[in-house]
């Protein structure tokens, strides 16, 4: 059925209504024109008394959905307004960088964990699940669900929802042969149990302190009333096998992964504000349209979201995205267009774009962290590199303000990789030793190092080489390379020679699990709630660029890596101790004891404090926060719901 | 002719076996594979990937058996199924993905095609009838200006010209509104405003070379005694033109059809890319350095069947101009 | 037609003129191929004496000076003594935009600062061993800022960055194109000359390389060189890829001149001399084609550059520190550049000239190139 | 046995040309290709141009089409073509005069003067059909629609001695013979009827038995036709075979003009007399030892000042030929000469 | 068949066939029997003609005789001066480089014979360097002695080709194949692309030359007067086979091969009043990969009988030194110049 909406001479709400329901029917030939300004009003009424989105309200009238409160869980959760209760309708238009760009999507529309990060990232709330109680040992989990809440395609969410994703993906070995460290505190898997249809609970076998901040970023349901058809625990295994070779998958994990995949899969049901309906493997764009089944309400109870629809043109160079926000086809959006090389530019287009900016905080340390590899399999390099001394020396070396003028315009601190001031675990001496720009003391380190300085201006190791080693970073993301070299330029006159070495993403890991480089460069880890992720702090992972051997050694209980020095075992030791800790001041005193360590140990360095972000938001597009903390964990700017973003009409 | 079209074809197989063999080969040359892609990846985005992630992704993509049986079961599915296995980027069917694209690519190759032969024939001809005239000298200095100028560089900087200037919407071949419209006047219009872009910009290089040779073949056949021939016949000059020279001039001209198309095709990838087409070029660029292997792999062999075929019919072509060659069969 | 020089006293030059002096003497007649031969040559000295002609070195940063538009070079100073030669340039006024992030800059009438030639700079090592920190022009004042080309968005003198990518990029043709030489000289010369069933397979081989699609095989090529390479071998690397697809339009040339040649009848007068295959080969063969190898070499050196280029664009190819006009031209990849900084585009400027250049130089000798053709 | 014609009456006069000039302007200097030639083309008579390569036959035959190449043009001169129409009146064109690519001269082409060239090689497009090339001067010229071209057209080539004219109407000329090509030639030159026609080298790249073949056939076309017939060619032995009238020339002028067997007997020019000298005969009964011709014909820069053929004559007057470029002395016996020897027995 | 000096070379059955390739896969598709089991005898001293249209062999023959190609089938025994004969079929080339210094070679383009990028010292003093090992002002010497004996002069030798004309440059050719004082020379339509009046002039020179070096010449020719002219003996050749061999008068007085009647018929007499009867030909020259059966000439003779068709005829002794290969030799009473 395809009709074309053309303009409406006279108009009645109930003509305009049902208009509406068919242009949506009809799909994609919605034209803007459509629905004229003065609708705006009547639209707005019909909402307050119907308390749901226009079309919505007229798949009700015509019988094709349930009316809004058998849609709505009984307990729906409210989500708090950023300025204004909004209106329903419009498009927010962003765009994806290639097909694969995941991360956007769920920044905007799929960020709904069982846990939630609240907007200040001060720690997780309830949201998929309606509450949560702990034991005091903190090793069991109650979660609450939230009665007659359904899937996008109306069916229940439940009890068993939660069990099918823990019995059909985490224990299942095919799908996860190595179970998530997340579900495994003390090593041994947690078991998920069935209270009621609306009660479940997570027991471990040890305290997981971690485990509600962990739940912030993951989804512990799945719809088992779609998926089981592909089990083949839960189906006719022949059955499911014919699907996998039908799709011309390679085996049944790929066709687990590619039911659930939320960017391509439209059948797949979901609890989003939007489901999809044009996938983004369609190459052009990918499409939600709101999900009738949404189970968040505004503080007036209208069902959100209030965008109707979410099209995100896909495209293949960031510069045509870039001309597409100038062009003011693009309603709010950060993520790859919104570098500060670019600021310029948008700051030009803001009167023909008819934007604003909104700023982005970094809740990351620094844009750049530069850590030696303290476990180098090369004994010269290693003794070197273990030398703090040396590390401060290089610190010391270069002009952190210069490099910060030149690559930021100025915007910046010198800083090191530490929590930010905004951090419950903030430490001075971390953030801030060894930033000034002092060669004479550097060069004063190294030669108290005994390090003499060469024929040619090179300072020659123990074993009497040349110090030369080589910094690693990734050709994709500038302005990392551009800085790397003017820092190796500054190291160079205090006589160390660093080479700059522009490596494709996925070598430079390869190399890293190898152990095999000498300086790699990553950005900050998270600055605010550090404890999830402490890879600046001390040897936690592969991510911890001075110690991916001692963090191997760690994680592996000894069997892999290398085994890190007292210090970096000490802290590690505090870790585990913390990992099981449920008292938050107990927690507090064992993080500030590792950072102490941290700042003692000088592991690494980094740059300057994160510039101030900003991203691109179109006039009439509404209840985006001035300022948005820019956190992967909480899928930034999801905390800040984009389900109350709504578009003036 | 068609025991002739036949040993062609079966000389392709071999063709193809060989390039699926490199494809394969190139695919994997880099160091890693597509699961340290992904990870690497995930960890971009900020995340930390565990174990679980690893391994789950490893069991799934299969990456863990050797190196030929990863080849062979690939030929094979192709061989027996035609299925030419599944992106593991974008978990679709690899056919889906690359039959969704191929149409586009070829559709603005040919229409770059069209665009060149219309710029590069009268210009071409033009420049040999006028040899050293003015025009000559200017159509010749355009055509070079062209060949020198980098295609992406040209790309940007139109992709600016048409934002800034004529108000366009960049990207794509379609304006927003149109993207997923059903296909109306309206539409097709909408598609041409966005088409003169890429096909200008794919076009000049070509064009340059093909003036060139135009120009070239046309001087060499205007000095042949049969055009004395047929002026003495008392022919005028236009048509004494069009039949006789160009028209054996062309020969060569026309066997290059069929090999430009694969080169259009996999030349446009550059100038996708900065212009966001959704045609093969991206795709499979994307494919190589994510080392999306059976995506990248089957875009290479499809590429070398489209050329192989390319020159079967060039020369099928130049056969049906030319009766020399179709009678020395 | 021989090439003729008008004069007939000049008769008994042409009469024992070799080959090569018809060429150049051919040669010298198309205008537009000698003044593009000068400034092919021109290029390359720019290429050879770097270090001297270049202001500053390419990896000088001047963090206040990112994105400083070009500055206007005056030629004529007024002083007391009326107008006097002395090029010198406006000081810049800068200003920090706070929200746009941006310096925005005006040239600063009050401020000037003198150009001049052989002054003393950054010390630099010429052809790698010859020390000196004299250049050709700079500021009379080592720290005043210079940017008559602009600067890019580190701070760096553009002109400066354009003269070192001169050497890569113009090498990378050269060594490309004589890869390609070597490699299609001897296949096409061993299959041209043999024949028979070697014949048979080279060309198999070379229709089967031709058929697998170029840019997909370059691309992957290209990805597939261990990124950790270090800059020069990157650099080889890139030239032997390119070189890889060259070789076998060139050793279908070698070859086709070799089959024809080999039927020539000086060539058999030659082999019924009794002179040996080798100088046959050496003495009668290649000088006959080498003339127009010189011509398909020269045509395709800009290929190389542009493949070049594409592969640094495709962020394939070169990788900074290393410059080339590639990897310049990369990094003014974005519209922010079109936009606000169009200066960082006279990359593009050298890379048209220089490849105009070498075609127009090309199709010169190819037009020279068989000054014997009746 | 030399065919007894009756000699040229002036109502038979098909093309007059008088002091033709071609020059081609070079960059290393104008060559004067033709530099002043006449001569007369009659009804039902063949002229024979005769010369050595580089003396400017084929392009004074050319020019009379004005189909030389580039650079060169006609500078100087008349072509008159007298165009007899059915009851007696004659319309006489300066060819000279009009434009290469004007209606009139393309009108004339093929039409009224047809021409053969020397390659049948490459002087017939490979890839149209012999009747696709044929019926296209009919259409042309005649106005005829496609299916009478044909006919004549077929008709044409068994005329021409083509073996299955109908099937080889349709044939590509690479599936013919040399020999068959150049037949396909001349009925291209002569399917409209033409008054003239001008053959350029028509038999030098047949071999002889082929050569034989043309030449009968040229005869036996001529003797239906009526037309005049302009022959150029280098082989004496042709032009004894087949001219009636001879123009023998060198360095781009006439040196002698008369008729062939004066030529070929009373030969007055040192130059023809050389000529003559020195082509080996079949005969046995002459002697065994060829007389030759001092030198080489100069390169066309280098035009010897005075009467071309100086520097190689045996008869040079001393002090005369090397200043004096003789213009044409009329010979008692009809026909002319440029040589100062005849300058007494001038009658005009 | 034996001459009064002796036999320089007895040419025996000597077959050359090309293989016709074609198509895409160089499938192999028959073959040219461009020399099809030719047998002759050249003479010490005299000129050899070989005469016949375009494709009938004769320059394949030239070139199987310098061994330029190698013959299929066949042997060429050649003798010298002292010793045995050899078969210079056999030979490799390290066995035919003394023997390539007897037998050298004449071409017919004087422009493509000539590497242009060499000086004419090189050229013509290039086997003197290889096979003499002359050097330097000995070897300046020599090619100056050649260039005067051709008719150039000496201070031309550092000259390039393009600086002579046509006639010339053949003149540096007929040099270089004299340079080593060979025994025979094969002239491959030596005087074909030159002019009348510079024709008469290098016929002059090789006959001149033939009576100061006592050469013998293999004069291959399409043109039967100038074969007439400078050959005692004369070969015709039709379709890669050998149909008439016969001293030259005979040959031309009294044909006895029907195709040779035709040749002779053929060439136009330059005078005026001997406009003769042409005997013209019907049809073309036949394609040598597809000869017609039997008698390769019967389609297109007057005379032929049935057997013509079937039976090849062999080339046979008719009179004192007159060979020919017609079944009706016999029989028929054939014209030559005079009738």
């Amino acid at each position: 059925m395809k009709i074309r909406v053309r303009h409406v001479p006279v108009l009645t709400s109930v003509l305009l209504l049902m208009m509406l329901v068919l242009a949506a029917c009809g799909g994609a030939a919605e034209e803007p024109e459509a629905v004229p300004a003065d609708t705006a009003a009547d639209e707005s009424m019909a909402m307050e008394e119907s308390r749901e989105a226009p079309m919505l309200a007229a798949m009700v009238a015509d019988g094709e959905l349930p009316p809004l409160d058998e849609r709505l869980p009984k307990n729906p959760m409210v989500v708090p307004v950023t300025e204004s209760i909004g209106q329903y309708g419009g498009t927010w238009r962003s765009g994806l960088l290639g097909q694969a760009d995941a991360p956007w999507v769920i920044r905007t529309m799929a960020y709904e964990p069982t846990m939630r990060w609240k907007p200040d990232l001060t720690g997780t709330i309830p949201n998929v699940a309606e509450s949560v109680t702990v034991n005091d040992e903190g090793t069991e989990f109650t979660f609450g669900l939230r009665e007659g809440m359904r899937w996008s395609d109306g069916e229940p969410f439940t009890a068993d929802d939660v069990l099918f994703w823990y019995e059909a993906h985490i224990v299942n070995d095919e799908v996860s042969p190595v179970k998530p460290l997340w579900m495994r505190p003390g090593g041994t898997l947690g078991e998920v149990t069935k209270v009621d249809d609306y009660t479940v609970q997570f027991s471990f076998g040890a305290p997981h302190g971690l485990f509600l901040s962990q739940l912030g970023s993951q989804r512990t349901f799945a719809p088992a009333h779609y998926l089981s058809q592909f089990h083949p625990d839960f189906d006719d295994a022949e059955a499911v096998q014919a699907i996998v070779d039908d799709m011309q998958l390679a085996n049944w994990a790929a066709l687990w992964g590619n039911r659930r995949n939320i960017l391509n899969n439209v059948d797949l049901p979901v609890v989003f504000g939007w489901h999809l309906t044009q996938p983004a493997s369609s190459a052009t764009q990918m499409v939600s349209e709101r999900n009738p089944y949404y189970w968040k309400v505004d503080p007036e109870g209208n069902q959100l979201p209030y965008i109707d629809k979410l099209v995100y043109p896909i495209v293949e160079s960031v510069e045509v995205q870039v001309l597409k926000a100038l062009n003011g086809e693009v309603d709010m959006q950060d993520r790859h267009i919104a570098t500060p090389g670019n600021k310029a530019q948008f700051f030009d287009g803001k009167e023909a774009g008819d934007y604003d900016f909104f700023t982005v905080e970094y809740a990351w340390e620094t844009p750049v962290s530069m850590g030696l590899n303290l476990a180098h399999p090369d004994e010269n390099l290693r003794s070197i590199f273990l030398e703090k001394d040396f590390r401060i020396a290089l610190s010391l070396a270069f002009d952190r303000q210069a490099i910060i003028d030149v690559i930021y315009i100025g915007d910046g601190e010198p800083r090191q990789p530490a929590p930010l001031a905004e951090s419950p675990w903030f430490n001075e001496q971390l953030a801030y030793q060894y930033t000034e720009f002092d060669q004479d003391q550097a060069n004063a380190l190294l030669d108290g190092l005994g390090y003499a300085m060469g024929s040619d201006g090179v300072r020659l190791g123990p074993d009497g080489e040349k110090i030369s080693f080589d910094i690693n970073v990734i050709a994709a993301f500038e302005p990392w390379a551009e800085i790397m070299n003017l820092v190796a330029g500054y190291w160079s006159d205090v006589g160390v020679e660093a080479n700059v070495v522009q490596l494709e993403r996925s070598l430079f890991y390869e190399r890293k699990a190898a152990y095999d480089y000498d300086m790699a460069v990553w950005t900050g880890a998270d600055g605010i709630a550090l404890v999830m992720d402490p890879r600046s702090y001390f040897p936690f992972s592969t991510e911890s660029l001075f110690g991916v051997a001692w963090a191997d050694w760690w994680r592996s209980g000894g069997s892999k890596g290398v085994e890190p020095p007292a210090a970096a075992q000490q802290q590690q030791a505090l870790y585990d101790e913390l990992a099981v800790t449920v008292d938050p001041a107990e927690k507090d005193r064992i993080m500030n004891e590792i950072l102490d360590i941290a700042a003692e140990q000088f592991w690494i360095f980094g740059l300057t404090k994160y510039y101030k972000g900003y991203g691109i938001v179109k006039n009439n597009f509404k209840n985006v926060p001035d300022t948005v903390w820019q956190w992967h964990v909480s899928a930034a700017p999801a905390q800040t719901n984009p389900e109350q973003y709504y578009i003036e009409q | 002719m068609l025991r002739y079209i036949l040993r062609r074809l079966l000389l392709m197989i071999p063709t193809l076996f060989g390039i699926s063999i490199i494809a394969f080969i190139i695919i994997q040359l880099p160091p890693g594979d597509y699961l340290t892609t992904v990870i690497a990846q995930l960890s971009a985005a900020g995340d930390l990937v565990e174990e679980d992630v690893i391994a789950g992704l490893k069991a799934r993509y299969g990456l863990d058996r050797p190196m030929h049986v990863q080849y062979l079961k690939w030929m094979g599915n192709i061989m027996l199924r035609g299925d030419f296995g599944t992106s593991f980027e974008w978990d679709v069917p690899v056919g889906d993905l690359i039959w969704s694209r191929l149409g586009l690519t070829v559709a603005l190759s040919l229409a770059t095609l069209l665009f060149t032969w219309a710029v590069a024939f009268p210009v071409g001809i033009y420049a040999a009838v006028r040899q050293y005239s003015w025009g000559d000298y200017f159509f010749t200095g355009i055509g070079f200006v062209g060949l020198a100028i980098p295609n992406f560089l040209l790309a940007l900087v139109l992709m600016y010209v048409a934002f800034k200037y004529f108000n366009q919407s960049v990207g794509g071949l379609f304006s927003p509104d149109f993207v997923e419209a059903p296909w109306t006047w309206a539409r097709v219009q909408d598609m041409l405003g966005h088409l003169w872009v890429p096909m200008v910009i794919l076009g000049t290089a070509g064009t340059a070379g093909l003036i060139r040779i135009m120009r070239a073949n046309l001087l060499d056949e205007l000095r042949k005694p049969y055009v004395k021939t047929a002026r003495a016949k008392g022919l005028s000059e236009l048509r004494l033109l069009l039949k006789y020279p160009v028209r054996v001039a062309l020969n060569p001209f026309v066997s290059t059809i069929g090999l430009t198309l694969p080169i259009l095709i996999s030349g446009s990838a550059i100038v996708s890319v900065v212009l966001s087409l959704p045609t093969s070029g991206p795709l499979l660029l994307r494919a190589l350095i994510a080392q999306d292997m059976y995506l990248a792999g089957s875009f290479i062999l499809l590429l070398g069947v489209i050329t192989v075929l390319g020159t079967l019919l060039s020369d099928l072509l130049l056969a049906w101009l030319d009766p020399r060659i179709r009678f020395d069969d | 037609m021989i090439a003729r020089v008008p004069a007939p006293d000049h008769q008994e030059a042409i009469n024992v003129a070799t080959q090569w002096q018809l060429m150049w003497w051919r040669f010298r007649k198309h205008r537009l191929a000698m003044t593009s031969l000068v400034i092919v040559i021109l290029i390359y000295l720019v290429a050879l004496l770097a270090e001297f002609l270049a202001p500053f070195t390419p990896d000088e940063f001047r963090a206040d000076y990112t994105y400083a538009p070009p500055q206007r070079l005056h030629l004529f100073l007024e002083t007391e003594n009326g107008l006097r030669f002395q090029p010198w340039v406006y000081g810049y006024k800068v200003e920090i935009e706070e929200e746009a992030l941006r310096r925005v800059f005006v040239p600063d009438e009050e401020v000037i600062h003198e150009i001049g030639f052989f002054v003393s700079g950054v010390p630099v090592r010429l052809f790698g061993f010859l020390e000196t920190d004299r250049h050709l022009v700079g500021p009379k004042e080592p720290e005043a800022p210079m940017f008559l080309f602009g600067a890019d968005k580190l701070g760096r003198d553009l002109l400066t960055r354009m003269i070192y990518g001169t050497r890569i990029s113009m090498s990378i043709g050269l060594v490309g194109v004589a890869l390609s030489l070597i490699l299609g000289i001897l296949l096409g010369g061993i299959s041209g000359f043999l024949g028979g069933q070697v014949d048979n397979i080279i060309q198999r081989v070379i229709e089967f390389i031709r058929s697998v699609p170029t840019i997909p095989l370059w691309m992957g090529l290209a990805a597939a060189l261990p990124t950790d390479w270090p800059p020069l071998r990157i650099y080889f690397g890139i030239t032997v890829i390119l070189s890889f697809i060259g070789w076998t339009e060139l050793a279908r040339v070698v070859r086709g001149r070799f089959l024809a040649l080999r039927t020539e009848d000086f060539v058999i007068a030659a082999h019924l001399d009794g002179v040996g295959q080798m100088r046959i080969i050496l003495h009668h063969m290649v000088p006959s084609f080498l003339s127009h190898i010189i011509a398909a070499l020269t045509l395709a050196i800009p290929n190389m550059i542009l493949a070049e280029t594409s592969l640094s664009f495709l962020g394939l190819g070169l990788r900074p520190p290393i410059v080339s006009w590639g990897v310049l031209l990369q990094e003014a990849q974005n519209i922010r550049t079109v936009a606000t900084a169009p200066w960082l585009f006279a990359t593009g400027g050298a890379v048209f000239i220089a490849i105009l250049a070498l075609n127009f130089v090309g199709d010169g000798l190819r037009d020279a190139a068989d000054p014997y053709a009746r | 046995m030399p065919a007894e014609r009756p000699s040229p009456s002036a109502d038979d006069l098909l093309l007059e040309v008088r002091d033709l000039h071609v020059h081609f302007p070079l960059d290393e200097g104008t060559v004067r290709a033709v530099a002043g030639v006449d001569f007369d083309v009659y009804r039902n008579r063949t002229l024979c141009v005769v010369g050595e390569s580089g003396c400017g036959k084929s392009v004074s035959a050319q020019s009379i089409l004005q189909l030389v190449d580039r650079p060169g043009r006609i500078v100087q001169g008349q072509i008159r073509f007298h165009q007899h129409d059915a009851d007696g009146g004659v319309t006489v064109t300066d060819l000279a005069s009009l434009r290469s690519s004007s209606r009139a001269m393309r009108s004339i082409r093929g039409r009224h003067i047809g021409m053969v060239f020397q390659e049948p090689n490459t002087s017939l497009s490979p890839i149209h059909t012999v009747g696709n090339q044929i019926s296209e001067v009919i259409q042309l010229h005649l106005g005829a629609d496609e299916d009478t071209a044909r006919r004549q057209g077929i008709e044409m080539l068994e005329r021409v001695g083509i073996a299955r004219p109908a099937q080889n109407y349709d044939a590509y000329t690479f599936e013919l013979s040399g020999g068959m090509r150049q037949r396909v030639m001349i009925a291209m030159a002569l399917v409209c009827s033409p008054a003239l026609l001008i053959a350029d080298e028509p038999t030098t790249a047949l071999d002889v038995t082929t050569q034989a073949q043309i030449m009968s056939l040229l005869q036996e076309l001529q003797a239906d036709f009526g037309m005049g017939v302009m022959l150029i060619t280098h082989d004496l032995g042709v032009v004894a075979e087949m001219a009636d009238d001879v123009v023998v020339m060198y360095l781009g002028q006439v040196a002698e003009y008369g008729d062939v067997d004066r030529i070929f007997h009373a030969p007055t020019h040192p130059y023809t007399k050389a000529l003559l000298r020195s082509i080996p005969n079949l005969d046995f009964d002459q002697d065994i030892r060829l007389d030759s011709i001092r030198g080489m014909v100069p390169d066309p820069f280098h035009r010897p000042a005075g009467c071309p053929f100086g520097p190689r004559c045996d008869e040079v007057i001393e002090g005369r030929c090397e200043a004096e470029n003789p213009p044409a002395f009329s010979l008692a016996e009809g026909g002319s000469v440029r040589c100062l020897h005849y300058e007494e027995v001038t009658l005009s | 068949m034996s001459g009064t000096n002796g036999t320089l070379l007895s040419v025996r059955n000597l077959s050359m066939f090309f293989p016709v390739r074609g198509g895409f896969l160089q499938g192999h598709r028959g073959e040219v029997r461009a020399v099809d089991d030719v047998s002759f005898d050249i003479q010490v001293g005299e000129t050899l003609g070989l005469v016949g249209e375009s494709g009938c062999g004769k320059t394949t023959t030239g070139r199987c005789i310098l061994r330029v190609v190698a013959p299929t089938a066949g042997e060429l025994w050649y003798h010298p001066r002292e010793g045995e004969p050899v078969d210079l079929a056999r030979l490799d080339t390290a066995g035919l480089l003394p023997w390539r210094q007897e037998i050298r070679m004449i071409f017919q383009d004087p422009f493509a014979s000539l590497n242009p990028r060499l000086p004419v010292l090189e050229i013509v003093g290039e086997c003197l360097k290889v096979n003499r090992g002359l050097r330097g002002s000995a070897l300046e010497d020599r090619v100056a002695e050649l260039l005067g004996l051709v008719g150039l002069r000496p201070e031309y030798m550092r000259r390039y080709p393009h600086a002579f004309s046509g006639g010339e440059r053949q003149r540096i050719g007929i040099a270089r194949a004299l340079a080593l004082n060979p025994r025979l020379v094969v002239a491959d339509e030596a005087v074909s692309a030159l002019d009348v009046s510079v024709r008469s002039q290098t016929l002059n020179l090789l006959q001149d030359l033939q009576n100061e070096m006592q050469l013998t010449y293999l004069f291959i020719s399409h043109d039967l007067s100038v074969v007439r002219y400078v050959c005692n003996r004369v070969a015709v050749m039709y379709v890669g086979k050998l149909v008439e061999l016969a001293d030259t008068r005979s040959l031309f007085l009294t044909p006895q091969h029907p195709y040779t009647e035709a040749l002779l018929s053929s060439v136009p007499k330059p005078d005026p009043r001997i406009r003769s009867q042409r005997i013209v030909l019907e049809g073309d020259v036949p394609d040598p990969a597809q000869p017609p059966s039997g008698c390769h000439f019967h389609p297109r003779c007057r005379y032929a009988v049935d057997r013509c068709a079937e039976e090849t005829p062999p080339l046979r002794e008719t009179a004192g030194g007159h060979h020919v290969a017609c079944h009706l030799a016999d029989e028929i009473e054939l014209a030559g110049i005079q009738g």
